[in-house]
């Protein structure tokens, strides 16, 4: 009965959404004209990172933050101590793994870089620093982790501190994030080359902290 | 302003770095220097007798973002440290070394707060749901932080209840960033009219709907209890005092802000979360009553107490609604962390958390019992205590605009507020048999306790200033 | 229709589905399965009405870089309570209202 | 800040710092705790004489303080208040001398003495509360800050009168504040002034204003037990005897008793509350407690519910002098404000002293009691003789004046009211006075705590308190006619409070 | 052409999604939500909007699958 009338809520409710979707829409302001007219002076040349680091670069502050957050609560979850047990390992895939590792850290790397101007970017270049680390991982190359060390501390943060810091200093700028167009280029590849460690630290974190074998019960 | 945001960030950082369970002076630190800066934000507003505003980026709306304050978010803000830093000096004292939940208290707090901080501060709907899920995360990782299943099992209640309406809330701003090209606050209010199309009407609907949802209003309240009744004290404060209060935030400035034109359109659904408000009062209420645990008792009381904060709705459209609401959120927050703090204290001292198990608490530890009726009276709204001036300023809007039934529900709660903080007053009156010698208690959970209570009580005798800060609204 | 008109109305039904699912599954899992494709269909509305004339529009599509991101925050973080719940009493389901 | 707006202040913070400071003490500070409740009741007995003096020569003391804008909290030591603060002052003194006597050796004193303080002090606020608003934060601290010290034993029986009180105080604080707000709503403020204030209000509002009145005296009319409102009273005899001595005599019925008086006064205005016909409906419900409290008070074995009874009884004298129009009455009301306190706190520091001394809690256990204590029993029977209005005492006073009120008033029943009133209090009273020193002693009293030392029947500060008051309540008769008598002050009240001006007899 | 691509790829997001919210089988329906996620991700190529598909197929579907997966391992294990 739950089921169905929730079902058919659901529906309903989809059927008045997209009938409103369908209905014209009185499109007021238009932010592509803005974005467009704005590239010279973001520092980048790929809109989406303009918008990711730059014009609404607040935002994703406060997603790293998120991140970041995640972490620690995963982290505050669960004490308890692993008992990491070894996986069956292929030794072929071990090897391909040894060398694949650091292509994939050329791959980020150029990634990074491409951000400036088509499509990639921090984002992408730390998930693929985090496959990596998965795949060493599920090789048995890479342990899982425990509660992490201080240097690790350090990593996890340094990206969302650094970009935290930049964000602050320019407020000598007048504002937060006031990238002056004439260091913004710079300044947002450093921002974004601290998020690619920290972010691939903190999303490989996200797997190898999830993946400790609880023990029977703290 | 923007120094509010960022501080607890960086405390937050250095504290996780730092490693479990430090980072406590990293943060009664930041917080004490947060609390001048909302001071001095607060009167530079009050002073001014307008809105402050900061483009980050320097590039404002609608390709940046923009921060503003007026008097309701300064006001909130204020609310926010001065609440935060007793608990932090609480929870100094609450947590011992080694304590599994303790571990990670101080980074996420730290996250809390800077994600309260800045959801009052932004004026931009996208950002202010990153600011949410901050906020969200943040509390749900505080109530599981080191718990057991009971605890894991409402972190989880609570956390697809906060999601779901974030996700609520976030489909909102899709739409109307489709209908609109925008999301800034201040770009949109002059855009929407009472003729918006339907997409904006079903937008404005979930956002709400999304944001009661994280305001625990009846019947979205299930969450709630569990939650904040199996948090460990610190916790369970920070999160009925101030993380409920956030969204409640919203929806007022939403309410008054942009769906302004959409509900003068249709008046009658401003008695909805009126309807939904009392329900709250009267369930909440009742169910205090019947509680066998005084956790639990005081997250009803919760439930109830936000039950107020919804009657103000029908009364937006005359004058001092908005400051009947704020000075219910002060009251509740105040006196909120003050009793689960005390509530702490009690459970320390007497080794059990059953209300039953209170007797002869009066003779332990006098001064929480005493912080513990401050602040009941509070909650029952009487005087002199802040709770009562809430009380005072909604009926008296009620009466002013000929809707007296929210008045006599008013009235009506705060017996019942009476018959549920009296159950536990009346409980550590009692003799006890000398049992086990009393469990020595930190000066350090007792104070800070005692000095909200003292807070929600003296606002009740002077609250001039905060109701003409609040005046001040962009 | 356009593409991004078409999308969004996917994105409506999707969001519906994952809604009702989040709200109607018991276990846990699925339960996260549900949330995920609810903010997937979310998602889709914000870019595919923003671009129901086919232009691309950079702002949501970073929106949606920042929400796929704390989506996934919040997923592992569902993730770790679930095991952590499952490891304290061997449960996939929440226990019935305990209030 | 001028002298006449911090000397009100003064006067609250007499009782409430120490009050404040006594709550922090460890229990063992007996010497700096008695020193302080001491030092607070004299200064604040200076205080009150030189406001005393200050407002017959016409001075104003006043002060107020915004909480919200357009609501203030305000105070003014006026001729009426005053006559409550100068009871309350004087009371407080002998009373906090009798606890210190009481108590002595019990546990949980510092906890008793901050609440008492604190209850003082809602008391001196009530009194000086210059608008309805203040005049209600005050009358809830009072309900607040009794409860403590009524469930202070902790027992099980202390804690169900302590519930049955809060219940019935909180409801009709329920009905006060709506009636207060609604007036506030209509008028825009609530201050008090002479003449009251309603009346500005035009003839459509009658309606409102008598529903309001309604609510107001309903609220106030719980702390004044006015029958139906009373039941709460005997029930809170399980509190101390000090504690029973303080919320009969001056606190919490006073404060109930003198709510009525303001809002008739100088909320409404006699002449006004006349004109909407609501004082003849007060009246009639202040005549049935009279006669419905010494009614019952006649089958109550146990000492303190006959008291009990006896004071439903005695307040509402208070409330029908004010119902009746006419400035006679509102002196014999007035009046007996103070003689009524002074006369039962006699009474009550008596049965204390007995109870204490002796273990004797019922009137059937009193027999002999007389000669084993002579003194304590000589101010009971000046006490009960008080009560019944026999010359010669405070009691004859406010009989008298209440009676030639009634007769100005036209309100012939009313005297019939009195006279029954005191016959009734003659037949419960003479017993116990009868038994008490004519009656031969039982072998062995109940539980003999103290022991008789030469002459001292008891410790000397259970004894001196209702001594000094006994002697208080001749005074206030043989004295009645010279300046500074409650009577004079009373009559001063008057004058002001009828706006014509009145000739007095 | 497109048109019948758009739809094709409508239909399969519709299909994917619904059935890993209602298959029987726990790893099923992870399985199925990772071709959700790489429905997705062509979702997002086909809006021109290939940073998110990017990040959806590395983060939405991988890295969120891998953390399923490993859960739903994890999950199994303890039980047997």
């Amino acid at each position: 009965m739950k089921r169905f009338v929730m079902g058919l809520g659901a529906l309903a409710f989809a059927a008045l959404l997209i009938g409103a979707l369908l209905e014209p829409l009185p499109v007021s302001v238009d932010l592509r004209a803005a974005v467009t007219n704005n590239m010279a002076s973001s520092g980048v040349e790929h809109p989406v990172t303009a918008v990711l680091l730059n014009f609404r670069g607040y935002d994703t502050l406060l997603e790293i933050a998120v991140l970041l957050l995640a972490l620690i609560v995963i982290l505050a979850v669960g004490i308890d101590t692993a008992s990491d047990q070894p996986r069956t390992v292929n030794p072929i895939l071990q090897t391909l793994a040894r060398v694949a590792a650091p292509l994939v850290i050329v791959v980020a790397v150029y990634l990074l870089w491409a951000g400036a101007f088509r499509p990639g970017g921090a984002f992408q270049a730390g998930a693929v620093l985090a496959a990596a680390a998965v795949l060493l991982h599920l090789t048995g190359l890479l342990p899982s982790w425990q509660v992490p060390t201080r240097t690790l501390r350090w990593g996890l943060t340094a990206g969302f501190l650094i970009f935290l810091a930049v964000a602050a200093g320019l407020l000598s700028q007048g504002a937060l994030l006031h990238y002056p167009p004439a260091q913004a280029g710079m300044l947002i590849l450093l921002i974004e080359a601290g998020l690619t460690i920290s972010l691939g630290l903190i999303l490989a974190g996200l797997f190898l902290l999830l993946s400790r074998e609880p023990g029977d019960d703290a | 302003m923007i120094w509010l945001i960022v501080l607890p960030l960086v405390w937050a950082s250095l504290a996780f770095i730092l490693g479990p369970g430090r980072g406590k002076w990293l943060a009664i630190g930041g917080l004490a220097l947060q609390t001048v800066l909302a001071f001095d934000l607060a009167t530079k507003i009050g002073a001014g007798g307008t809105a402050v505003g900061h483009l980050v980026g320097g590039w404002g709306a609608p390709l940046g973002i923009d921060l503003a304050a007026d008097g309701l978010s300064a006001a909130m803000l204020l609310l926010t440290q001065c609440i935060a830093l007793p608990l932090a000096v609480y929870a100094s004292a609450y947590y011992k070394r080694d304590d599994a939940a303790g571990s990670y208290f101080w980074p996420l707090a730290g996250f809390l707060i800077a994600g309260l901080n800045a959801l009052f501060l932004s004026a931009d709907l996208f950002n202010i749901y990153v600011t949410l899920e901050l906020l969200g995360l943040a509390a749900v990782g505080l109530v599981a932080a080191g718990g057991g299943a009971q605890q894991v099992a409402a972190a989880l209640r609570y956390l697809f209840a906060t999601l779901v309406g974030s996700a609520l809330y976030l489909l909102g701003v899709a739409l109307i960033y489709g209908a609109y090209g925008t999301v800034s606050i201040s770009v949109l209010t002059p855009l929407v009219t009472s003729e918006a199309p339907r997409l904006v009407w079903i937008a404005g609907g979930l956002m709400l709907i999304g944001l009661m949802l994280k305001t625990a209003l009846w019947p979205f309240h299930f969450w709630l209890p569990p939650a904040h009744g199996g948090a460990p004290a610190p916790v369970s404060a920070l999160l009925s005092a101030l993380v409920v209060k956030a969204s409640f935030y919203l929806i007022l400035r939403l309410w008054i802000g942009p769906f302004a034109p959409l509900i003068a359109a249709a008046e009658w659904l401003a008695w909805l979360p009126a309807a939904l408000g009392t329900l709250a009062i009267f369930w909440g209420s009742w169910q205090a009553i019947r509680a066998e645990r005084l956790k639990m008792l005081i997250a009803y009381s919760t439930v109830a107490q936000l039950g107020y904060l919804f009657l103000i709705f029908p009364l937006l459209a005359g004058a001092g609604a908005i400051q009947a609401g704020v000075m219910q959120v002060f009251a509740h927050g105040l006196a909120k962390a003050a009793i689960f703090a005390a509530a702490g204290v009690l459970i320390k001292a007497t080794g059990q958390d059953t209300i039953a198990g209170l007797a002869g608490a009066v003779n332990r530890v006098p001064l929480t019992l005493f912080t513990f009726g401050l602040a009941g009276m509070t909650l029952m709204g009487l005087p002199p205590s802040s709770g009562f001036l809430a009380k005072w300023q909604i009926i008296e809007a009620a009466l002013a605009q000929g809707h007296w039934p929210l008045a006599v529900i008013v009235l009506a709660g705060g017996l019942l507020a009476a018959v549920y903080v009296f159950r536990v007053l009346r409980q550590a009156f009692l003799l006890a048999p000398r049992n086990e010698e009393a469990t020595a208690v930190s000066p350090l959970l007792e104070w800070p306790a005692f000095v909200l209570a003292a807070a929600s009580i003296l606002l009740g005798l002077r609250g001039v200033e905060l109701m003409q800060l609040v005046g001040i609204v962009a | 229709m356009s593409s991004g008109l078409l999308f969004a109305c996917v994105g409506a039904l999707l969001f519906a589905m994952g809604m009702a699912g989040v709200m109607l599954i018991a276990h846990l899992l699925r339960r996260i399965l549900a949330f995920n494709v609810m903010g997937s269909g979310a998602f889709l509305i914000l870019v595919g009405l923003t671009q129901r004339n086919d232009v691309p529009d950079p702002v949501p599509q970073a929106m949606v870089l920042t929400g796929i991101v704390v989506a996934v925050a919040a997923t592992a973080l569902a993730l770790a309570l679930v095991r952590r719940l499952h490891a304290l009493t061997g449960q996939l389901e929440l226990p019935a209202d305990d209030t | 800040m001028t002298a006449n707006e911090w000397l009100p202040l003064a006067v609250l913070a007499s009782s409430l710092l120490p009050g404040l400071v006594i709550f922090a003490l460890p229990e063992g500070w007996i010497a700096l705790r008695t020193a302080l409740n001491l030092f607070g009741a004299i200064a604040k007995l200076a205080l009150v004489a030189v406001l005393l003096a200050g407002v017959s020569a016409g001075e104003e003391y006043g002060v107020r303080f915004a909480v919200l804008p357009g609501l203030d909290l305000a105070f003014k030591a006026d001729a009426l208040g005053l006559l409550f603060v100068s009871l309350s002052a004087v009371l407080w003194l002998f009373t906090t001398l009798y606890a210190i006597g009481y108590l002595e050796g019990a546990p949980h004193r510092s906890r008793f003495f901050g609440f008492f303080s604190l209850c003082v002090t809602a008391t001196i606020g009530i009194a000086m509360a210059a608008n309805l608003f203040t005049f209600f934060i005050f009358y809830e601290l009072l309900t607040l800050s009794t409860f403590p010290l009524v469930v202070h034993r902790g027992t099980d029986k202390a804690m169900r009168g302590g519930t049955i009180y809060l219940a019935y105080t909180l409801i009709g604080g329920t009905a006060l504040l709506t009636g207060i707000v609604w007036l506030h709503h209509l008028l825009g403020h609530t201050e008090f002034a002479h003449a009251g204030i309603a009346a500005a209000l035009g003839p459509e509002y009658a309606g409102q204003l008598q529903i309001i009145f309604l609510l107001l005296i309903a609220g106030v009319g719980v702390k004044a037990a006015i029958v139906p409102l009373h039941g709460w009273l005997p029930q809170a005899m399980v509190a101390p005897a000090p504690v029973s001595a303080l919320l009969h005599a001056v606190a919490v019925v006073k404060a109930g008793a003198f709510g009525i008086v303001r809002i008739v006064y100088e909320v409404y205005g006699i002449e006004f509350a006349q004109s909407l016909e609501v004082l003849l409906p007060l009246a009639v419900f202040a005549a049935v407690t009279i006669v419905w409290g010494s009614f019952r008070a006649l089958f109550q074995d146990d000492l303190k519910k006959r008291l009990a009874f006896s004071t439903v009884s005695q307040v509402s004298y208070i409330v029908l002098g004010v119902a009746l129009f006419g400035p006679l009455g509102t002196i014999g009301g007035l009046v007996h404000l103070v003689h009524q306190g002074i006369m039962k706190i006699t009474l009550f520091f008596c049965a204390g002293n007995y109870a204490e001394t002796l273990g004797i809690h019922k009137v059937s256990e009193m027999n002999g009691a007389g000669r084993r204590m002579p003194l304590t029993t000589l101010a009971f029977s000046i006490g009960a003789l008080g009560m019944m209005g026999a010359p010669l005492t405070a009691g004859a006073i406010s009989k008298a004046w209440l009676s030639d009120g009634a007769a100005a008033a036209g309100m012939d029943w009313a005297i019939w009211v009195l006279w029954t009133s005191s016959l009734l209090n003659a037949a419960y009273f003479l017993p116990i006075l009868w038994r008490a020193w004519f009656r031969s002693a039982p072998a062995a009293w109940p539980e003999e705590r103290i022991a008789a030392r030469g002459r001292r029947e008891t410790a000397w500060l259970l004894l001196l308190p209702p001594l000094v008051t006994a002697a208080m309540t001749l005074a206030a008769a043989m004295l009645a006619e010279s300046p500074g008598s409650p009577l004079e002050w009373a009559k001063l009240i008057a004058e002001r409070e009828y706006r014509q001006g009145v000739t007095l007899p | 052409m497109s048109i019948a691509f758009d739809l094709l790829l409508a239909l399969a997001l519709l299909w994917s999604g619904g059935r890993c919210l209602s298959v029987d089988r726990l790893d099923r329906a992870i399985v199925l939500f990772i071709a959700f996620g790489l429905l997705m991700a062509l979702a997002w190529a086909r809006l021109a909007a290939p940073d998110i598909g990017l990040a959806e197929a590395a983060i939405g579907a991988g890295l969120t699958g891998a953390l399923l997966l490993d859960a739903y391992g994890a999950l199994k294990r303890r039980k047997a």
